[in-house]
């Protein structure tokens, strides 16, 4: 039985992040069919038994000091990648998966060297990462080197689809979007109230992609006709101060920055809000519309979250229309029917999305090459 | 003899247009007019103007109703379709049936405002055509014992409601009958209506290509004095297009009928010459909406509990005639969230594409309609 | 690309009996990944478009008069068989996949002659459609050479594992159990309201091996405390006469017989009642139960019900145990908590059961053979 | 100079049997003798006799709570560990703390309940050990404000809490402070007591395994004057089995800590010998149950509140200390539901497998308890 070669980043619980969850809960689910090489940067501390066989890549040595500390990321990359290449364990290799350019220079010297066919994931592009402020050019060089050797790109969205095809060279034809799944365990709520909250959400790092300050000229506007409102902004991010002082007039009144939250929070959040809003600049997937949809809460997204596409029971809005988003705010604070068709609605709509089909979506690709 | 009444509805709303909420106590013109106007352009010339010429030219007898507040928009195009509707009334093959001007829900929450709305259809029918109806059809065939007692009072003669399965488990409907308020009742034949209206051109029917000898032969075999098929106008040229062949199968339907001995009737001719089966109570409120052939595709979420609750507490308003042309049954029809195939074809008509949508620009418009008009 | 073969036997919407609705779920998910034909008994009607080859067995032939009227089912079965083998295309198949005895004469015969690798699933045995009264010998028979042709046996649950193990001469390492979905869109409610109803339901065939004479005496129980409260039978079958003569005392007082019913009026019963009983002798799986879950509505299964092995959110008797039952109906009636926490928990556990995850499963039997 | 004080919690319920509802006004027995003598007997002769004898040879010193509901039936089994107990506190190395004798959830509900039960366990201590406590541990850890008040009305002196992520955000949980009611306020060290009480023998663990030296630098390394320790008595010889080695652990570990220093100490000896860092208040109720540290491992659920609220309602009855008996918090641990890691916790300890059946049985026993004493 031929392997497969996952080139990957993280992996929970050492790191948390979504191109780890989807790491874990996708290969754990194809560890049944195949034999799964996962290479990941060396961490010190994974004692964990998971079902596929860990690779872990030492690359300190590429650096005379620890890693962690000075080099940019950049660097830390492309130490991983050499690393990765020197040490790749060819044996039995029948296909290798990428995820994200942090992968994408190792698995195209990898094909080249072996010739074995070569899946690549988009879970963002530097177009997304960067919400279209100065993209690097030398990531955007690697995503193409990515897009160039790939056999078959994997998209998590038609958004990131349609992103690909207007900014890389690439052949429509090579492209599957395959979208995630949500943790339900995490975020599910049993029967929520929709009495009146006052208070509306915001949940995601604090960078231009995820279109933050759009939240906040919303809440402005809502707040010049309505003072009972709560907006809460959680998460951290660069932006932060900057954030600050375009509230400054409600800040601590009615707009709070909560920081960095636990799921725990962030579910409790979803829970007593009346909406949550991703006014997202450019924002491949959006786990976070599931999982606050799972947790039965109404959502307002821009037309660049990729899983809107995907999805019927939401309200959607340009990202720069903070005019119609805090209309959007206004009446779901207004007429309680809204909020509950939305939030039941939506529920049930977001449990849809398992990991078992995003496994099953996935394997098809598999098929063609094993 | 057997017969058979072909009745048609011809309705189309005042769609609202997506009303934002800025402007609030600063527009008050509510309806979509480029909206209504293309879709209604589109229908007249696919759809009315053919069927009207094709009931024409073959002598086609149907029993036909037109709300009031599609007629104000035939006016208001300048259309020719209103002149062919004239010519085929005058003819005497037709027969003009009554229904609610707005064809709206009046008649499920407010007796008074429901027989308004009847009156008022009378008049614009006496107005533009010269006819008083005397049979009665409502909003989507919604009916009930109370219901009919309300038109009862008006004068009408005739009365149609769904042969819901539960109706039919126990009466055959391919007769006349009599409602517990003494109207002749006419039990419309929804699997022979469908056969036409939804299965016609469904290639993954069995029974694809459905000619008029074997629909004949069907009719044939079906027991009973008279089979009701009551369907949407649209079914002629939109619903299924000129290409399936649905005018040629409606153009030898009537010889193929003849075949076996059937003809083509009238409700009201049908009932003047024919006996009652029996009488009929239903005391639910049925319909011919949906699967559920209920309520339910208007009210049945709580969105349109909320807006039509709205809409209700605005009785007594500044405004009648914009008030109750918030009052018909699409408005409500847009906000349905209904799963399964019925979703399909709730949203194949939903101009908004979403119930939430449909939902927000009612409720705003409402919200300018209670601040400047009550 | 080696080709399955799948004898079947219904599918819908031309029967719709949890066999069918077993294949159509599953193999509109496999025919992604393989060519597959689908042989099923001629019928008259079937226009649809599926992502499968069907290819109609016509046995008529093997009768002088029309199959429908006069034969008994076993002939039926036989003949069906019999032309299978006959006209069974052979051109690239890698693997058949028999469902239910019903098909397993043919498998083994066409295995015998072309030596294919052969997976059959068991719906149900004799046994359990039998409710251990009378099994017939033949059919078991047809079983054990189903068995005993067989690569890989796959149960519904492992409570029917256990059946094989038992009543049959197999071995416990060819046997797989791989679990039903359930179709969420037909029987989710949403926000279900746990006020009292004082309505219990029962919902299944009225045959001995559901159970519902069990059903009427845990009622006549609940009722002798208790008579407010209704309990309503929904189904038909060949018990019906002496259920009503069980039920004589309280027989359209408080305990109802609904006959057929509808999957619309189903879904409305499992919402408008305050538990759901199936006391079944033997059930190899119980679809019901999952789709009175996904209705928010609290259950009471026995101990021989396949998927209460895998369910928590419930409560479980022995089928015979009719004090026992009545009893729980009697605190589920008592206590609005213990409605509401068995309905939601209940809810989301049941939502779990998905047909991706049922494909994914079958998937990795198919897998150790193409 | 650096201390660590470790103090055990000794509890074990009484459960209530699988009680039906046949019963109810006929069975007034409502305890699961033989279930609760088995596991009794199990974990006594596994954890309760080792370690006791473990501390008693090692001269280990440390504080210590045992319930009122566990110490009647160790009376009752007439076990030898009574007297391993009492030989302990005679050796003046252990502090005996006190509690509610029924390990209840009386702090979060009613005052004057939870000072009886208080004062009950004392008379009890007094009794059995001839020593009354001056430090307090409620049950699991349960504190606030208001608590710490109740307690010091009472007489005492110190009193335990968990040091919480919120807690630990503001305060270095490795030092003395004092409540707001003037209490003498030790915190919980969690991590490194569940390094012990959880991670000692998971394999999984990077840490895996972890061996006295290593245990006594961190400590070391901790910042603070004093780490406290606080876990089940049980985790030495049945959460952590006498394979795992921790009875090897805890026997190295004095040594280990004196290379640097570190001495093993007793709550209220720290307490007289060291000052206090600050006055900390806790307003919302915190516990050490569970990853949120609250009430939801026994009010989190509406079973648990429903029966909460039941047993509550029959306040002023003819058995108190039956009643009392079914306030042990255990109960309402049973029926918990949460999802998670936790759930597999709350289901290690259920002796009835489902939330639901413990809320059928315990409900069953209340309705019973009504009829026969209220």
């Amino acid at each position: 039985m031929k392997k497969i070669a996952v080139l990957g980043w993280e992996l929970p619980p050492i790191f948390t992040g979504g191109l780890g969850i989807h790491t874990l809960n996708l290969y754990q689910r194809l560890a049944k069919f195949y034999d799964i090489d996962l290479y990941l940067p060396y961490f010190e501390r994974v004692h964990i038994n998971y079902p596929f066989n860990l690779k872990f890549i030492d690359f300190r040595g590429k650096f005379s000091y620890s890693y962690e500390s000075s080099r940019d990321f950049y660097d830390i990359v492309r130490a991983y990648n050499e690393a990765l290449v020197e040490k790749f364990d060819m044996n039995n290799v029948g296909l290798i998966h990428a995820h994200d350019w942090i992968t994408f220079i190792a698995a195209s010297r990898i094909k080249q060297k072996y010739h074995i066919p070569l899946v690549i994931t988009f879970h963002s592009t530097e177009y997304d990462r960067s919400g279209n402020f100065y993209p690097q050019k030398r990531i955007i060089e690697i995503e193409q080197i990515g897009i160039d050797s790939a056999d078959t790109i994997i998209t998590v969205s038609n958004y990131t689809k349609c992103i690909l095809l207007k900014n890389y060279k690439c052949a429509k034809d090579n492209i599957v979007t395959i979208y995630n799944g949500v943790e339900l365990e995490l975020f599910y709520v049993t029967n929520k109230d929709y009495n009146l909250k006052n208070q509306i959400i915001y949940f995601g790092r604090l960078t231009p992609q995820k279109g933050p300050k759009f939240f906040i000229e919303a809440a402005i506007k809502v707040l010049n006709q309505n003072e009972k409102v709560k907006f809460i902004l959680a998460g951290r991010g660069e932006e932060m101060d900057k954030l600050k002082s375009i509230a400054t007039e409600y800040l601590n009144k009615n707009i709070f920055f909560e920081g960095f939250v636990s799921l725990k929070r962030a579910k409790e959040l979803y829970a007593k809000s009346d909406a949550f809003v991703l006014p997202a600049v450019s924002e491949p997937f959006g786990i976070t519309v599931l999982e606050a949809m799972v947790a039965g809460t109404p959502i307002i997204a821009s037309k660049n979250t990729g899983v809107a596409e995907a999805l019927k029971n939401i309200l959607i809005s340009d990202f720069w229309d903070t005019d119609l988003i805090a209309e959007y705010i206004i009446s779901l604070l207004k007429y309680k029917a809204l909020r509950k068709q939305l939030g039941e609605q939506g529920k049930f709509e977001a449990m849809k999305f398992n990991w078992d089909r995003t496994a099953l979506n996935t394997l098809e690709v598999y098929k063609r090459y094993l | 003899m057997k017969k058979i009444i072909f009745f048609f509805e011809v309705h189309q709303p005042r769609r609202i247009r997506p009303y934002r909420r800025y402007e609030i106590g600063k527009a008050h013109e509510y309806f979509w007019h480029d909206k209504n106007k293309e879709i209604l352009s589109r229908i007249i010339s696919k759809s009315y103007i053919p069927m009207t010429k094709f009931l024409i030219e073959n002598n086609f007898p149907c029993s036909i109703s037109i709300s009031g507040i599609l007629l104000e928009q035939l006016i208001e195009l300048n259309s020719p379709i209103l002149d062919l509707f004239k010519d085929y009334f005058k003819s005497g093959l037709g027969e003009l049936v009554g229904e609610t001007y707005y064809h709206s829900l009046a008649s499920i929450w407010d007796d008074e405002e429901f027989s308004n709305q009847i009156k008022f259809q009378e008049e614009t029918l006496i107005k533009i055509f010269g006819i008083k109806p005397v049979t009665f059809r409502n909003t989507e065939l919604i009916y009930s014992d109370h219901i009919s007692e309300v038109v009862k009072k008006l004068g009408y003669k005739n009365i149609l409601a769904e042969g819901t399965d539960e109706v039919i488990s126990k009466y055959n409907p391919n007769y006349k009958y009599t409602s517990v308020s003494n109207l002749n009742l006419f039990l419309r034949n929804y699997r022979l209506s469908d056969d036409i209206s939804f299965r016609f051109s469904n290639t993954t029917w069995n029974e694809y290509p459905l000619f008029a000898d074997k629909y004949a032969k069907w009719i044939h075999l079906t027991p009973g004095e008279v089979i009701n098929l009551f369907m949407d106008y649209e079914t002629f040229g939109e619903h299924q297009w000129k290409e399936t062949g649905i005018f040629e199968f409606m153009k030898h339907l009537p010889k193929e009928l003849r075949k076996y001995g059937i003809e083509l009737s009238t409700i009201n001719s049908f009932a003047e010459s024919s006996g009652s089966k029996g009488q009929i109570s239903i005391q639910k409120i049925i319909s011919w909406a949906d699967t559920e052939r209920d309520l339910s595709a208007w009210l049945g979420n709580d969105l349109q509990k909320e807006a039509f609750e709205f809409m209700r507490s605005l009785k007594g308003n500044k405004n009648m005639h914009v008030w109750r042309s918030l009052q018909t049954s699409d408005h409500f029809y847009y906000m349905s969230t209904k799963h399964f195939s019925d979703q399909e074809v709730h949203e194949y008509f939903n101009p908004y594409k979403s119930p939430y949508l449909a939902f927000i620009y009612y409720t705003n418009i409402l919200e300018d309609f209670q601040r400047t008009y009550c």
